[in-house]
This record gives C-alpha cells, sequence and structure tokens, in this order.
C-alpha cells in the first residue's frame, strides 16, 4: 500500500489531513457561514490563502529541483509566470467586448494599434488549449534550457547564475510593449473563467480548492517520486553526481526530467495564482522573485517534504502581516530573519526539530549526525 | 622513445589503447600512450606524480576525449566499441566501473540503498520511475554486503561510516554492478593496514572473473596485489612488467627517485 | 521520521493561526465617531522614491482636516498600507482595505499598472480609489477619480508652448511602458496635425503591416543605465538648431540621461528637453546645474506665487517638523505635482461626501461627476463628469536651485483621457 | 524679479550692426560690463541696443557673465542711496558687474534671471564672441554651429576670420561652416563650390543639409542635375567616412561601457571568483561608494562653496574614503556572516541577499527613498570631439581608471605576499591554512579588497547615473554574467570580459534598439556559456569531483 500512499510517519499523515481539512474548512467558512459571523471567511481572505497555496506549490517545484536534486534555479519565477501568462491569455480572450473598448481584442492590443488577435494568440480562445500551455510552455523553455545546460555540464553556482539570467532576460522581453503580451502593464481585469464569473465567491472558492487539491497532488506525487528509485537516484545526484554518472545512469536526462517537471508544476501553480490575483505582469520574472521563492524554501527547510509549504505561506503571512505593522522596516525585518535561518536554521524550520536533537545528543557526546546539506 | 609492439598478446583483450595523446593548455598529460588490459588481468600502474595516471582514467571512462588516439573496448561477444565517443554512463554501462581517489557514495543513502542504486539495471528515467526490487535484487545486494562486510551497517546512512568503510561501500557499489573492468584510483588511501590486508585479498579474489586495474602509491600495497605493473612516466609507459622487474629496473629508479636529471 | 513530529504540530498551529486570522479579518472594530480612509502606496521597493511623498502629503492633509473639525463630523482614521512596489500585492492591499478595514475611501497608486492590478478590486467592491499622477489615459473606469494629469493636460500643451517657441523638430525618448508609448504616439499625430514633418521627429517609428504608425520613439528598458547611444543620437539630431527633446523617461534612468546629455555639451539653450515624468521631487536627485533651462509642464509647481500655495507649503512644512510618523524624511522636503493633486484628491472627497452627505463610494462619485471645484495651491480644480478634472496647466523651465521658474499657464484646461486618433487626419 | 521680454529678432539687428555702424542708443561709448548692466537692468529696447553693441565686445566677463546669468548667479541690491547695483557671484565671491571690484553684500539681494529668449540670444551672442576666443577647440565649436544654423547673416563673420586662422583644424572649421550655410544661402556657382568642399572634407554635420539639398533640387531637376550629380557624390563620401567615425564611436563607448562593466564587476570576480562567495549584496557596496561620494560632496560644498578650488577636489579625495569604507562594511560582513559560509556557497548567496534587503532599506531610512543629487566637478565635466567622435571627459577618466585598477589587482595579487597567499586560498583552503596561511586574515582582507573595488565602482556610477538605496541592483546580475562569462577565478578573464560585452552592447544597440540589444546580449551569453561552460578563461583548479 505504501507505495500508492507514501507517508512515512503517522505525523506525516496527520499533518497532510490538517491541510485537507483546512483546504474543506475554508471554502465551507466562507459558503455556509454567514457575513456577520466570527467565523465567516470572507472571499478576500480565501483568495489571500489560495494565493499561498499556490506560492506553496511554486515553492515545492523548487524545492524538488534544489532540494532534492542540489540544482538551484534562481529563475524559478520565470516558469511560474509563463504559467500564468498561458492562462492569463485565455482569461484576456475570455473578457470578449467588455473591456474599455468593447472590442474583442484586449484592451492593451487596441491601445498599441493591433487591428487583428496576433496568430499565436487564436488558439487561447480554447481553455483546453490554454491549460495545456500551461503545461507545455514552461515545460519547453525548461526543456531546451535544461538540456542545453546540462548537457554542457553546467551545474552548481554557474546554473544559479544563468538561471537568474535567463529570467532577467525573459523580464526584459515581456516588458516590451510589441512583444504582444501587455508590455509593463500585463494582463488585468478579467471577468471570466470557465465561463463562471470571476468575482463571484463561487469562483473564489473553487479556486481555492484546485489550489488545495493541486497542493496535495503535487505534495503526493513528490512524495511518491522520493520513495521510488527515481527519488534516490534523484538525491544521489545531489550528493555526488559523478558517483550516479559513474554507475550507468544518465544524469543529464534524469536533471532535465526533473527540471522539466518543476518548471510545470511551477506553471500550474502560476496558472492557478493568476485569477486569485487578478494580474499577471513581467514584474512575476524580475529576479528578485526567484530569490524570493528560494528564500520560502530555505526558510521552510529544503530537503523536506513538507518545509517548502511551511516556508511559503509563513514567509508570505509575515510579508503581509509587517508591511502593514512596520511600512518602513519590514525589509530589516525579512532580511534579517534570512541571515538568521542560513546561519543558525541550516535545514530551515523543519530541521529545528533534528537540530535541537542533535546539539542535545552532541552535549551528551554521543552519537555523529552529519548535518543534512545540500551539494553545492 | 619509440613505440612499443602490443605486449600482452596471450590472452583475450577487454581493452586496447593506441597511440593517445591529451595535451591541456599544450601540457601533454597522456603522450602516444598504448595499453592493453587482458580479461580478467589485475593491472597495477604506478608513476610519480603528474604522470598522468589519473588523466588515463579519465579517458577511458569518459570524463575526458583524447586528443588523438583510439580507446577500443573488446565486448564479450567479440563486438569492439570506440570508446572515444561515448559519454560516461554509456561507458559504465558497457561495464567499465570506477572507484574514485576520494570515496565517492551517497552520504546521504542507507548503504543498503547505496547498493539498489548500483545495481546495473532500471537506470533510465522511466524504468527507474517504475522499479520494483526484486527477489534476485536482495541477493545480490546481500551477497555483495556480505562480501564487503557491511551487512551490519546496511541502515546506517553511508554518510556516518568510517573513511575505510566508506572505501569498501565503495568498491562495493562496483561490485553490484558486475564490470567486466574495475580501474580503483588508490583503493588503500586513508586505510588501516588491517583494511589494506583485506583490500588487497578482495581484489586478489576478483581476479580471473574481472579485469582490474588499479592505480596506486603505496609500495607495499603494489607488491601485495601486483602480478604485472605498468609504470607511466610523462604521460607515457616507461616500464611494463613483473613489480621485481619494475623495481629492479634503473630508469623507473630514476624517475621516482632522480627527476632532477630528467627534468 | 521523526522530522515530522514537528512538522506537524507546526503546520497545525499554522492552521490555527490561519483560522484566527481569517476570524479577525471578518470582524470590524468600527469607532463612531472617525471614518477610515485607506493610503495605499509603495513604501519600499523601486517606486518608494517617488511614493512615499505622496503618504506623507496624505497624512499631513488628514490631519489638518481633521483640525479643522473632519469630514461630516468624523475624524479621518488613515490606514497605511505597503504595496512594496508589488502589483499583485497592491491588489491584495486595496482588497484588505475595502474588505478588512472597511475604508469609505483610497488614495494611492502611482505607476500604471498598480492601478491596473487594483482596478478589478476597487469595481468588483464597489470602492472609490483616487489616484493622483500624470497617466497615459484610455481608461475610465466608474470607481476610480482621476485627478492626475491626461495627456492633453501635459504633453500638448508643452508641445503648443514649443511650436509658439519656434523649435522645428521634436525627438521622442522614453522609457518602454505603456505611458510613454501612449504619450508619444498621441504626440506624433499631433505634430503631424500641427504640421511638422515626419522626418522632423526623432527617435525612430515602428509601423505595422499596413503601415500604420504604432510606436514612436527611442526607448529604453527600465532602470536603464547607459545613454551613450541616444545622446549621440540627440547631438545629432539637435546640430542644425531648433529641436528640442521630449522626454518620457522614467524614474531612476533620467539621472544617467541627463548626466550623458549635459557631459555631451548640450545645454538647454542649444536643444531643450521637456520632461513629463519629473518633478520637484525627482529633481532632488538630479544635479540641477545639468538642468539649468529645461523644461516642465505640470499642473502645479511649488513655485506658485499664490496664498493658497503658501499656505499649502506652510502647513506641510510644519506637519513634517513635528510629525512622529516613521519614515518621514523631514529635511529639504519640497512640494510637487502628484502631492498636490493627492491633497486635491483629499479636499475633493470631501466635498463630495458633505455634498452628497453620505461616505457610500457610489452617491460620493455622483457628486463628484456633478461638478466640484476647490482652490487648490495650484490654482482652481473642477472634478468633470469623466472623472478628470479640470485645472491649469503650468510650463516652467528649472533653476539651479531645483525649482521651476513659471513662464507660461493654460488656464482651465478640460482633462480628457480618450486622446488616440483624436488628431488622425480624417 | 523683471521679466524680460524674447528678444528674437534682436539678433539680426546685431549682426546688422557689423557692418552698419548703428549709433549707440545712449550715444556714448559704453564698455562690455556696462553693457551687461544696462541687459540685466535695461527694458527690452535697452538690452536690445545692448546685445548689439556687445557683439564687438570680446570681454572674457561676457562669458562669465552668461554662465553666471543662466545659474541665478546676477544678483540686484539696493545701495544705501536708493541706487540699484549689479552683482556678479563667482563661487563664493560677489563683485560688482559694473567695475569688477569685489564686494561684500551688505543689502537685501536679489536673483536676477534672464528670460529663455534673452539667454538664446546671449548663447549665440557667446558662441558668436567664441570665434575670437583664444581656446581652439572652443572656437571651432563656434564656428561649427554657427555654421549649422545656415543663417546668412554669420556668413560674412566667417568669411572674415577665416583668413586669420592659422591652425589646421580651426580653418577647417571655418570653411565647413562657411560651406554649409552656402548650401542654403549660396549662388548656384558657390553651391556647388560647397558641396565639392564638403564631400572632399568628409563634413559629417553637412550630410542633412545635402539630402535636403538633393530633395530640394530633385523638383527642377534639369537645371539641376550637375549640382545634384556633385551632392550625391558629396554624400557617399561622407556616408563612408560616417561609417568610420560610428564604428570608432561605437568603439569608445563600447569601451566606456565595458569600463562601467568592469569596475562594478571586479570586486565581485574578487569576492565570487577568488573566494567562491555569491555575494548578492555585492550592489549595495556600490551604494556605499556612491553615498560615500554623495557625504563628501556636500561636505566640500559647505565648507569651500559650489566651483570653488576646494570643491573641485572632492572626487579625487572621496575616492579612497570610497574604497576604504566599502571595504570596511565588507571586512564587517566577512567577519560577521561569509566566514560562517565557506562551505556552503549558495547559501551565502541567501544570507547575503538579506544582508542586500537591509542595507537598502538602511540607505532609504538613512538618506530617504529618493536618489541623491552628485554633480561632477568642472574637470570631468563637458566632452572632447575629435573627428566627428565626442567623448565625454568622465567616460574617457573612467576607462584610464578601470585600467588602474585592473594594473593595481594585477600588482597586489601577483607582487605581494598577500597576493600570494590569496592565490593559494584560492585554489585549496584547506591545505593553504595547512601551510601556515593566516587563512582568516587573507580571507577578510581579500573580502575587504574585492568590497572596496565595489565602493570604487560606485563612486565612478555617481558621476555618470545614480545614487539611490537600489543603484546596486541595475548592476548585480550584470556583474555576475561578466564574472562567469571570463571564467571564474580568472581577473584577466572578467576584465576581458567586461569589455566584450561593453562592445556588443554598443554595436547591437544602434541596430536593435537598447531593449532588444540588451535582451539579446544576455541570451548570448547564456548560449555561449553552453559551448564554454567555463567560460573564456575556464579554472583547471577545481577539484575533479564537484
Amino acid at each position: 500500500m505504501k507505495r500508492f500512499f507514501p507517508i512515512d510517519s503517522k505525523s506525516e499523515g496527520l499533518t497532510l489531513g490538517l491541510i485537507l481539512f483546512f483546504v474543506l474548512l475554508m471554502p465551507l467558512l466562507n459558503g455556509l457561514v454567514p457575513d456577520g459571523s466570527a467565523f465567516h471567511v470572507s472571499s478576500f481572505q480565501l483568495s489571500v490563502w489560495g494565493k499561498y497555496l499556490c506560492y506553496a506549490i511554486l515553492a515545492m517545484s523548487l524545492n524538488m529541483l534544489w532540494g532534492y536534486t542540489g540544482l538551484l534555479c534562481l529563475g524559478h519565477c520565470l516558469f511560474f509566470a509563463l504559467g500564468g501568462y498561458a492562462f492569463g491569455m485565455y482569461l484576456m480572450l475570455m473578457i470578449g467586448e467588455l473591456g474599455a473598448y468593447k472590442s474583442t481584442l484586449p484592451d492593451f492590443m487596441v491601445f498599441l494599434g493591433y487591428n487583428e488577435l496576433p496568430l499565436h494568440w487564436k488558439p487561447f480562445y480554447s481553455p483546453v488549449v490554454a491549460v495545456l500551455a500551461v503545461f507545455l510552455v514552461p515545460g519547453i523553455v525548461a526543456f531546451v534550457f535544461g538540456l542545453l545546460a546540462f548537457r554542457s555540464r553546467i551545474k552548481g553556482v554557474y546554473f544559479s547564475i544563468l538561471t537568474q539570467a535567463l529570467t532577467y532576460a525573459a523580464a526584459l522581453l515581456f516588458f516590451r510593449n510589441d512583444f504582444t503580451f501587455g508590455g509593463n502593464n500585463g494582463f488585468t481585469d478579467f471577468k471570466y473563467i470557465f465561463g463562471a464569473d470571476i468575482r463571484s465567491e463561487g469562483t473564489a472558492r473553487g479556486l481555492f480548492l484546485a489550489s488545495g487539491f493541486m497542493l496535495l497532488a503535487v505534495y503526493w506525487l513528490i512524495a511518491w517520486m522520493l520513495q521510488t528509485k527515481f527519488g534516490k537516484v534523484q538525491k544521489a545526484i545531489r550528493d555526488s553526481e559523478n558517483r550516479v554518472r559513474f554507475s550507468g545512469y544518465s544524469t543529464t536526462h534524469f536533471k532535465v526530467f526533473i527540471f522539466v517537471l518543476s518548471a510545470m508544476i511551477a506553471g500550474m501553480a502560476g496558472a492557478l495564482y493568476v485569477p486569485q490575483s487578478g494580474i499577471i505582469n513581467p514584474g512575476e520574472m524580475w529576479p528578485t522573485k526567484g530569490l524570493d521563492i528560494v528564500v520560502w524554501v530555505a526558510v521552510g527547510g529544503r530537503g523536506t517534504k513538507i518545509g517548502p509549504i511551511i516556508g511559503a505561506v509563513l514567509v508570505n503571512l509575515l510579508k503581509s502581516w509587517s508591511t502593514k505593522a512596520y511600512p518602513d522596516t519590514w525589509l530589516i525585518i525579512l532580511g534579517c530573519l534570512f541571515v538568521f535561518v542560513v546561519l543558525f536554521m541550516p535545514n530551515g524550520i523543519v530541521g529545528l526539530w533534528a537540530q535541537g536533537k542533535d546539539l542535545w545528543q552532541r552535549r551528551k557526546g554521543a552519537g555523529i549526525t552529519e548535518p543534512e546539506e545540500a551539494a553545492a | 622513445m619509440d613505440t612499443h609492439a602490443p605486449l600482452y598478446r596471450d590472452t583475450d583483450l577487454v581493452l586496447s589503447v593506441e597511440s593517445v595523446t591529451k595535451s591541456f593548455d599544450g601540457f601533454k598529460a597522456i603522450n602516444d600512450l598504448n595499453f592493453y588490459l587482458g580479461e580478467g588481468e589485475l593491472r597495477t600502474i604506478i608513476g610519480p606524480n603528474g604522470a598522468g595516471k589519473s588523466t588515463f582514467m579519465d579517458l577511458i571512462t569518459g570524463r575526458t576525449r583524447p586528443d588523438e588516439g583510439t580507446l577500443t573496448y573488446h565486448q564479450a561477444d567479440g563486438h569492439d566499441i570506440d570508446l572515444t565517443k561515448l559519454e560516461e554512463y554509456e561507458i559504465n554501462r558497457l561495464g567499465i566501473a570506477r572507484k574514485f581517489q576520494t570515496p565517492s557514495v551517497y552520504n546521504h543513502h542507507s548503504v543498503y540503498d547505496n547498493f539498489v542504486l548500483s545495481l546495473n539495471r532500471n537506470r533510465g528515467v522511466f524504468p527507474s520511475l517504475f522499479y520494483r526490487e526484486t527477489k534476485e535484487d536482495k541477493e545480490e545486494i546481500e551477497a555483495v554486503m556480505e562480501l564487503t562486510r557491511l551487512d551490519e551497517k546496511r541502515d546506517d546512512m553511508a554518510g556516518s561510516l568510517s573513511h575505510g568503510q566508506k572505501q569498501w561501500l565503495e568498491i562495493g557499489m562496483l561490485l553490484a554492478q558486475k564490470p567486466r573492468i574495475l580501474l580503483i584510483d588508490e583503493p588503500a588511501a586513508g586505510m588501516s593496514d588491517e583494511e589494506t590486508d583485506r583490500t588487497a585479498e578482495l581484489l586478489i579474489s576478483l581476479k580471473g572473473e574481472q579485469s582490474i586495474m588499479v592505480v596506486e602509491h603505496d609500495m607495499v600495497f603494489v607488491r601485495q596485489i601486483a602480478e604485472r605493473v605498468t609504470v607511466l612516466h610523462r604521460g607515457h609507459v616507461l616500464k611494463e612488467g613483473s613489480f621485481s622487474d619494475v623495481a629492479s629496473d634503473p630508469t623507473v629508479k630514476e624517475v621516482y627517485l632522480g627527476r632532477s636529471k630528467h627534468d | 521520521m521523526k522530522l515530522f513530529t514537528i512538522a506537524a504540530s507546526k503546520m497545525r498551529s499554522l492552521v490555527i493561526g490561519a483560522a484566527c486570522l481569517a476570524i479577525s479579518g471578518s470582524v470590524s472594530f468600527g469607532e463612531e465617531d472617525t471614518v477610515k480612509v485607506g493610503v495605499l502606496h509603495s513604501l519600499s521597493g523601486t517606486m518608494a522614491i517617488s511614493e512615499t511623498s505622496l503618504r506623507d502629503v496624505l497624512l499631513f492633509t488628514f490631519d489638518e482636516i481633521n483640525e479643522a473639525g473632519g469630514v461630516l463630523g468624523k475624524k479621518i482614521e488613515p490606514v497605511v498600507v505597503d504595496g512594496a512596489s508589488d502589483w499583485p500585492l497592491f491588489a491584495e492591499k486595496a482588497e484588505q482595505l475595502l474588505v478588512q478595514d472597511k475604508t469609505a475611501v483610497t488614495f494611492g497608486c502611482w505607476t500604471s499598472v498598480s492601478r491596473k492590478s487594483v482596478l478589478p478590486v476597487y469595481e468588483k467592491y464597489k470602492g472609490l480609489l483616487f489616484y493622483p499622477v500624470q497617466y497615459e489615459g484610455e481608461e475610465m473606469s466608474p470607481n476610480i477619480f482621476y485627478t492626475a494629469e491626461a495627456v492633453n493636460q501635459q504633453a500638448i500643451p508643452a508641445v503648443d508652448y514649443l511650436l509658439e517657441e519656434g523649435y522645428k523638430k521634436f525627438y521622442l525618448i522614453g522609457t518602454d511602458y505603456v505611458y510613454p508609448q501612449t504619450t508619444n504616439l498621441v504626440l506624433f499625430e499631433y505634430l503631424k496635425s500641427k504640421g511638422v514633418p515626419v522626418e522632423s521627429i526623432g527617435g525612430g517609428l515602428r509601423e505595422d503591416a499596413e503601415g500604420n504608425v504604432i510606436s514612436a520613439g527611442n526607448y529604453t528598458p527600465f532602470g536603464h543605465s547607459d545613454f551613450q547611444q541616444i545622446v549621440a543620437e540627440i547631438k545629432a539630431f539637435s546640430a542644425s538648431g531648433d529641436a528640442c527633446v521630449i522626454n518620457t523617461i522614467n524614474g531612476d534612468a533620467n539621472v544617467p540621461f541627463f548626466k550623458e546629455f549635459a557631459a555631451s555639451g548640450l545645454t538647454s539653450e542649444d536643444c531643450p528637453v521637456v520632461s513629463f515624468s519629473l518633478s520637484e521631487d525627482e529633481f532632488r536627485s538630479l544635479p540641477a546645474k545639468d538642468l539649468i533651462g529645461h523644461l516642465g509642464c505640470w499642473t502645479y509647481f511649488m513655485s506658485i506665487d499664490t496664498p493658497a500655495n503658501k499656505k499649502f507649503i506652510d502647513g506641510f512644512q510644519e506637519w513634517l517638523s513635528k510629525t512622529e510618523v516613521t519614515g518621514v524624511v523631514k529635511d529639504d522636503r519640497v512640494t510637487c505635482s502628484p502631492m498636490v493633486l493627492s491633497y486635491n484628491g483629499v479636499y475633493l472627497w470631501k466635498a463630495a461626501v458633505e455634498k452628497a452627505e453620505s461616505f457610500d463610494p457610489e452617491k460620493v462619485m455622483a457628486a463628484l461627476k456633478s461638478g466640484i471645484s476647490f482652490d487648490g495651491p495650484g490654482g482652481t480644480v473642477t472634478s468633470q463628469e469623466n472623472h478628470h478634472l479640470t485645472k491649469t496647466v503650468y510650463i516652467g523651465e528649472t533653476l539651479e536651485t531645483g525649482q521651476f521658474s513659471i513662464i507660461k499657464s493654460f488656464d482651465d484646461v478640460v482633462g480628457e483621457p480618450f486622446l488616440k486618433g483624436t488628431f488622425m487626419p480624417k | 524679479m523683471k521679466t524680460y521680454t524674447t528678444l528674437c529678432p534682436v539678433f539680426i539687428l546685431v549682426f546688422a550692426s557689423l557692418f552698419f555702424v548703428i549709433p549707440d542708443a545712449r550715444g556714448d561709448e559704453k564698455n562690455a560690463r556696462s553693457l551687461l548692466v544696462d541687459i540685466v537692468n535695461g527694458d527690452s529696447v535697452g538690452q536690445e541696443a545692448a546685445l548689439e553693441a556687445l557683439a564687438d565686445e570680446s570681454d572674457p566677463v561676457i562669458n562669465a557673465f552668461y554662465s553666471a546669468f543662466r545659474s541665478g548667479n546676477i544678483f540686484l541690491m539696493s545701495t544705501a542711496d536708493g541706487q540699484t547695483q549689479v552683482l556678479i557671484k563667482e563661487v563664493n565671491d560677489y563683485s560688482d558687474l559694473l567695475t569688477g571690484e569685489a564686494v561684500n553684500p551688505t543689502g537685501e539681494l536679489s536673483v536676477a534671471r534672464a528670460s529663455r529668449g534673452l539667454r538664446r540670444d546671449l548663447k549665440r551672442l557667446v558662441d558668436l564672441l567664441d570665434l575670437n576666443s583664444p581656446n581652439r577647440s572652443k572656437k571651432i565649436a563656434a564656428a561649427e554651429k554657427l555654421g549649422l544654423s545656415q543663417n546668412a547673416d554669420y556668413l560674412p563673420e566667417l568669411r572674415k576670420r577665416l583668413p586669420q586662422q592659422t591652425e589646421k583644424s580651426v580653418i577647417k572649421a571655418f570653411q565647413e561652416g562657411i560651406y554649409i550655410t552656402e548650401l542654403k544661402v549660396g549662388s548656384l556657382e558657390e553651391k556647388m563650390r560647397a558641396v565639392k568642399g564638403l564631400g572632399k572634407m568628409k563634413s559629417l554635420p553637412a550630410k542633412g543639409f545635402l539630402e535636403a539639398l538633393i530633395e530640394e533640387s530633385a523638383a527642377d531637376e534639369e537645371a539641376n542635375r550637375k549640382l545634384m550629380v556633385e551632392a550625391k557624390n558629396a554624400l557617399m563620401m561622407i556616408n563612408s567616412h560616417q561609417a568610420i567615425v560610428e564604428k570608432v564611436g561605437t568603439l569608445f563607448r563600447g569601451l566606456s561601457l565595458g569600463s562601467v562593466l568592469l569596475l562594478v564587476s571586479y570586486g565581485l570576480a574578487i569576492t565570487f571568483g577568488q573566494m567562491g562567495v555569491i555575494n548578492m549584496a555585492h550592489g549595495e557596496f556600490i551604494a556605499i561608494g556612491g553615498y560615500t561620494v554623495y557625504i563628501i560632496q556636500n561636505f566640500f560644498a559647505n565648507q569651500f562653496g559650489v566651483g570653488s578650488t576646494g570643491y573641485e577636489w572632492y572626487f579625487i579625495i572621496s575616492l579612497p574614503f570610497a574604497f576604504l569604507i566599502a571595504a570596511l562594511a565588507g571586512a564587517a560582513l566577512e567577519r560577521g556572516l561569509v566566514q560562517f559560509l565557506y562551505s556552503r556557497p549558495l547559501e551565502s548567496l541567501l544570507a547575503t541577499w538579506g544582508v542586500s534587503m537591509i542595507l537598502q532599506q538602511i540607505f532609504r531610512l538613512q538618506f530617504g527613498a529618493a536618489n541623491v543629487s552628485v554633480s561632477s566637478p568642472e574637470w570631468l565635466s563637458g566632452s572632447f570631439s575629435a573627428g566627428g567622435v565626442s567623448m565625454s571627459y568622465s567616460r574617457m577618466f573612467l576607462i584610464f581608471f578601470a585600467l588602474f585598477v585592473v594594473v593595481l589587482t594585477y600588482l597586489l595579487l601577483n607582487r605581494t605576499k598577500w597576493g600570494l597567499h590569496v592565490r593559494a586560498t584560492t585554489l585549496n583552503r584547506q591545505m593553504a591554512s595547512n601551510l601556515g596561511v593566516p587563512s582568516a586574515r587573507v580571507n577578510m582582507l581579500t573580502f575587504a579588497f574585492g568590497s572596496g573595488l565595489a565602493g570604487l565602482a560606485g563612486a565612478f556610477i555617481s558621476q555618470i547615473g545614480n545614487v539611490g538605496p537600489s543603484m546596486g541592483q541595475t548592476y548585480i546580475v550584470d556583474s555576475f554574467m561578466v564574472v562567469v562569462v571570463g571564467g571564474v577565478a580568472n581577473l584577466f578573464g572578467s576584465a576581458i570580459s567586461s569589455l566584450g560585452i561593453g562592445m556588443i552592447d554598443q554595436s547591437l544597440q544602434p541596430v536593435l534598439g537598447p531593449v532588444m540589444g540588451k535582451i539579446s546580449v544576455l541570451f548570448a551569453i547564456i548560449l555561449f556559456l553552453q559551448f564554454r561552460p567555463g567560460g573564456l578563461f575556464p579554472s583547471r583548479s577545481r577539484s575533479l569531483d564537484d
């Protein structure tokens, strides 16, 4: 049974149960509890948490790459944004003639003097194409980049810097007005999603549920992969890529596969995110966003299944709270947190337990536990 | 120096290296090297620092490509394969396994999983995703664990093993691959005397089943295992022969002791 | 895996925390004698450079109004949030202001993209947003009131002035985003309608397959730092005299541009640069001596010599000197158009609330549309049916002090958001 | 404050006065100074007259007056006896414009301002007077400028002075000005001569005028056939020359952009390349350098006054400070944080990113969110022009300084014991430490040195760009690219790659525009690294196993 329910311990099962409970409870509190009640969850709260769930998925996808395979991608925001853009194109077309110009073309195109929908936009009238593109576009970009990079043995810091350059270049490209993706303003003011009014509470609940279930699905996928031989190879690549290669594995194939899969999951997270945040613009690809994701994973605990979820939610909660409570110093607070985490919590929040145990044991002078450390 | 005629023709060959040259920035790490390895042979390679021993191993395993010359692997079914065209993992899949100088094991996997990952099957992306351990696999792993005396440590993380145990683990991982050729880089480094002895025993016991190439510095160890010894110097074979022949050779002595004459 | 025991307990507390947060969000502790007003600007990140000033001036205005008795007898209670130059965060914060804090009105946004990001939120919750910064137009949301300068309250008067002064060649340069692209396209049409030949409009043109001009001018990325090539081009362009530059470069990138411009030996006498995004506030970061005589066009300048302006500036300076809000820079502060438009916005809102006798955004908006006037520091402004303002446009030239000396003014210019195609030959 | 009306037509009169002696409005002889006072005090008629009269003067005070007038340094002071005295302020000292005597202002001062029109007229006057300037380049610039205006009124002026010129380049400039003017106002014969002459001297400024001429002539093809042929010939010659000039210009611009990249990335090449630390706060060290210049500039401005000789030194003085302060900050960061992370390079990235956020916000809280203004000293302002290529002094200085930094770093690393230690540590930190290299100190010094270089870069950027809280962010991705392309651990490689990237960027810009140019460069770099993963000069000293 474990093969299909890859849960390692009771407590992990309990955690997952809690997440499921949370995912189901929130929409119920939103839909069934009347507005005035203390237990009512507003659709604003719901969409904020929906976005956090998307961030958590994004963090999990990066963790798959960084935590388990040792490939630190600083440009993961690119895949997130590409997924978001792909779905955003569909949402833009669904606005139909409700835009400011009452044209079938998206507003920004009317604005820039387009008479006709560009060819590559046309398929996005179909939701099926859009959903496929959400996976394929980031997947293809990751495939091409990954194949090139991994074949020429670019790794470690070099890989990180190159991914950063990639997302930087892509952001500059998307900032261009004539790139047909709305330039700096990106896509906003969506009206309908799969025929439903995007502003209705029901849609908010639906999107929240979708995000929650996707999170659980991705969790399951990652957990399942980890307990297969593939997952072991993944970790082995992180620890000693040469040994893996000299054991007859094409590490290039493995790395490309992981990179593409991770990019697709990130793309999916982006697609779920866009209707909930209501905007996608090239700012989402800016290199600092890529670093943000890395920080979530690091804070939560990389190389753990639950860490990225905790990290993404916690850092964003902290950000959301501190931008309001300490508008002037929240950057300092966040910066100090990163420094603290790196220095004193190398395995993040999830690692605290092991760290504490380790410390205790060392004080007793017994047992050698190597600190979990991802290969550079 | 004139090129040597093939020295070894009395058994079947598994590997032929002919006229291989490799240079880095004009420095010839390997210079017109000719080398043949026979089926089931245990060969020791010695040479001073910078003689090109590691580069030689790199060339065989596909880590670097030669500038000139051929590296040919002779398959058991009689087909010859050009190694210079293949990637590391492809060469490994042919049955050439390599042990590194510093033990290279998967620190965050258990000893058992280290062996699982070393079995010579299901090594593609999808086969590994849907791989299920068979009874046969288990037996093979048990056998290797016994051979390397790691069966008691099977659930320990490899990272927590002692240096010597890691060396053994890596050798065991090589054996689990069931290779035809074993390339072993300084197996005795960092081992206690007792461990060294056991390593020597193990290598000798493998002789005949697998072809083994050992690069070693420790002359005591070399004496223990050596059957045929090849001396590399400046990327070229200086001398090949039995341990005593080589040890008594004046040029070899000069290379090891009085290098200044040539420099 | 013991790792997960801690993970589980963490997760548990997280869920509980989440629930608490959700609960706290849905309860509002509204006090009867105050009215909550949102302030939504970037106080960190790249846009903090410009937007913090607006936060300051808004807080000052609220204090000023509160001292005078508030609005409809209620004191204004500001809720300040940081958009952090992060556009999705803007939308989130807007929603937070509307849903959690239940603010009656929001004053905020600087960039177009931040406004675009919050627009659906205000429309969804039928809120009210006052937007104070010059923008490209082409928008008229029922829930946004634009105190901002429309293109015809900045670019068109500026070009009129230049034509009047006898300039014959116009070089268009800007940052590659919607505002400069739109403004330059409108200007291109306008210049052509005024008989300026296409060869005399510099910076390059891009046409679509059918030969329609879809982009005019030279564009640089955000934060561009190397203007050597462009300045060399401008120098060649202006060699024959009577040339000027129309600059819609955004924010930071102006500094390297003007430094390069001055270093190449060009002065405002040879080739003046008229900028639409540089106000007194931005000028503080530019070396003033390199900028003498270049032009600006706004609906307010700090140097306006009227009692209303004096009162505004003095009041603001006094507020600055005694305020205890953290992060407010107290020295060397200037006032500029976006600040005054924020200030005007608050007073217009107050007047509209008083006219409507309600804080209900829809009623307030209706009152605004009926036409409300306010004598602001930049002269009288009147709200229009189309959510924009009628106001006075000033052309100023920069002095070595970083101030503008006003050289021309156009009274009662009606804000017109939809301009594209207006000047096309019919 | 008085306002003045625009005086455009006055200017034409000024030149008329060169030939027909118009009696002075006041009837009596006046020197330049008193005419200038008239300009300040007079009404439009008085100004007109004064401007006319000034055209014959060559007193250097006119230039000083012009720059003082435009920058608000002309003051009116009411004296005790009810008169108004005109004062000119140069640096911190006031003097009486009329007499030139130093004055200690006692009364209330009010700034006298020139209208735009008056300033433009004055500028033209100054340009014209520059024809007589002893300064060669001013003379050339004046001749060119007057020529380009194609105003017939200047023609006699230029013609008159042409024979007096001795220097070749000046003669050329005068001749060029005359020809260009003749293109518009000359007779057919003169036009022919001008076209030929311009073609021969490969006059770049003439290009647009020749094109216009061809277009005009096309209307009446029969009459102008010969002229058109000649004009086309000339245009061809000019175009081929222009191609060369553009190449040289691009070369210079590429070199200068490359030098900026070099300066910003060299520090990183040391901390990242030599020490393996990914310092995301590198950009903030650049900002520290920029802010240091800002503080010292303000100090000097307060101490000596803007424009004084003392003030002119502020930039030079601030260079060592920028280096030292950034180096100190670097040393502190190394001791406090980086030293714990040598074995975890990717985590140094995260931690230093946190530091970068903290520093940025500290800058904001300390100096305000807005950028601060740093102005160049006089000797770095302006540009040098040769054969149609204009190079600004600040950029030339930058290029030389980049070279200096490269040489200095080379000497430090290769000729000092510290350098030996650094190189040893780069190769093998553990080994070097075992061999008695005081690695803790070496690491700290190396990191400090790299950070100091970033500070220096920031000091230079203050001259050509922004000084602000996020100024470093602009350069951080570029810097990493430079180092990776050059080959980590190879400083020479970083130098080459920064120059290369600068050159490629600048040569792509005219073709693709700034945005696409930059994007293309980034993609080119990404592709380049696929084929040469180790960069231009890969290092082979890396340990074999990862």
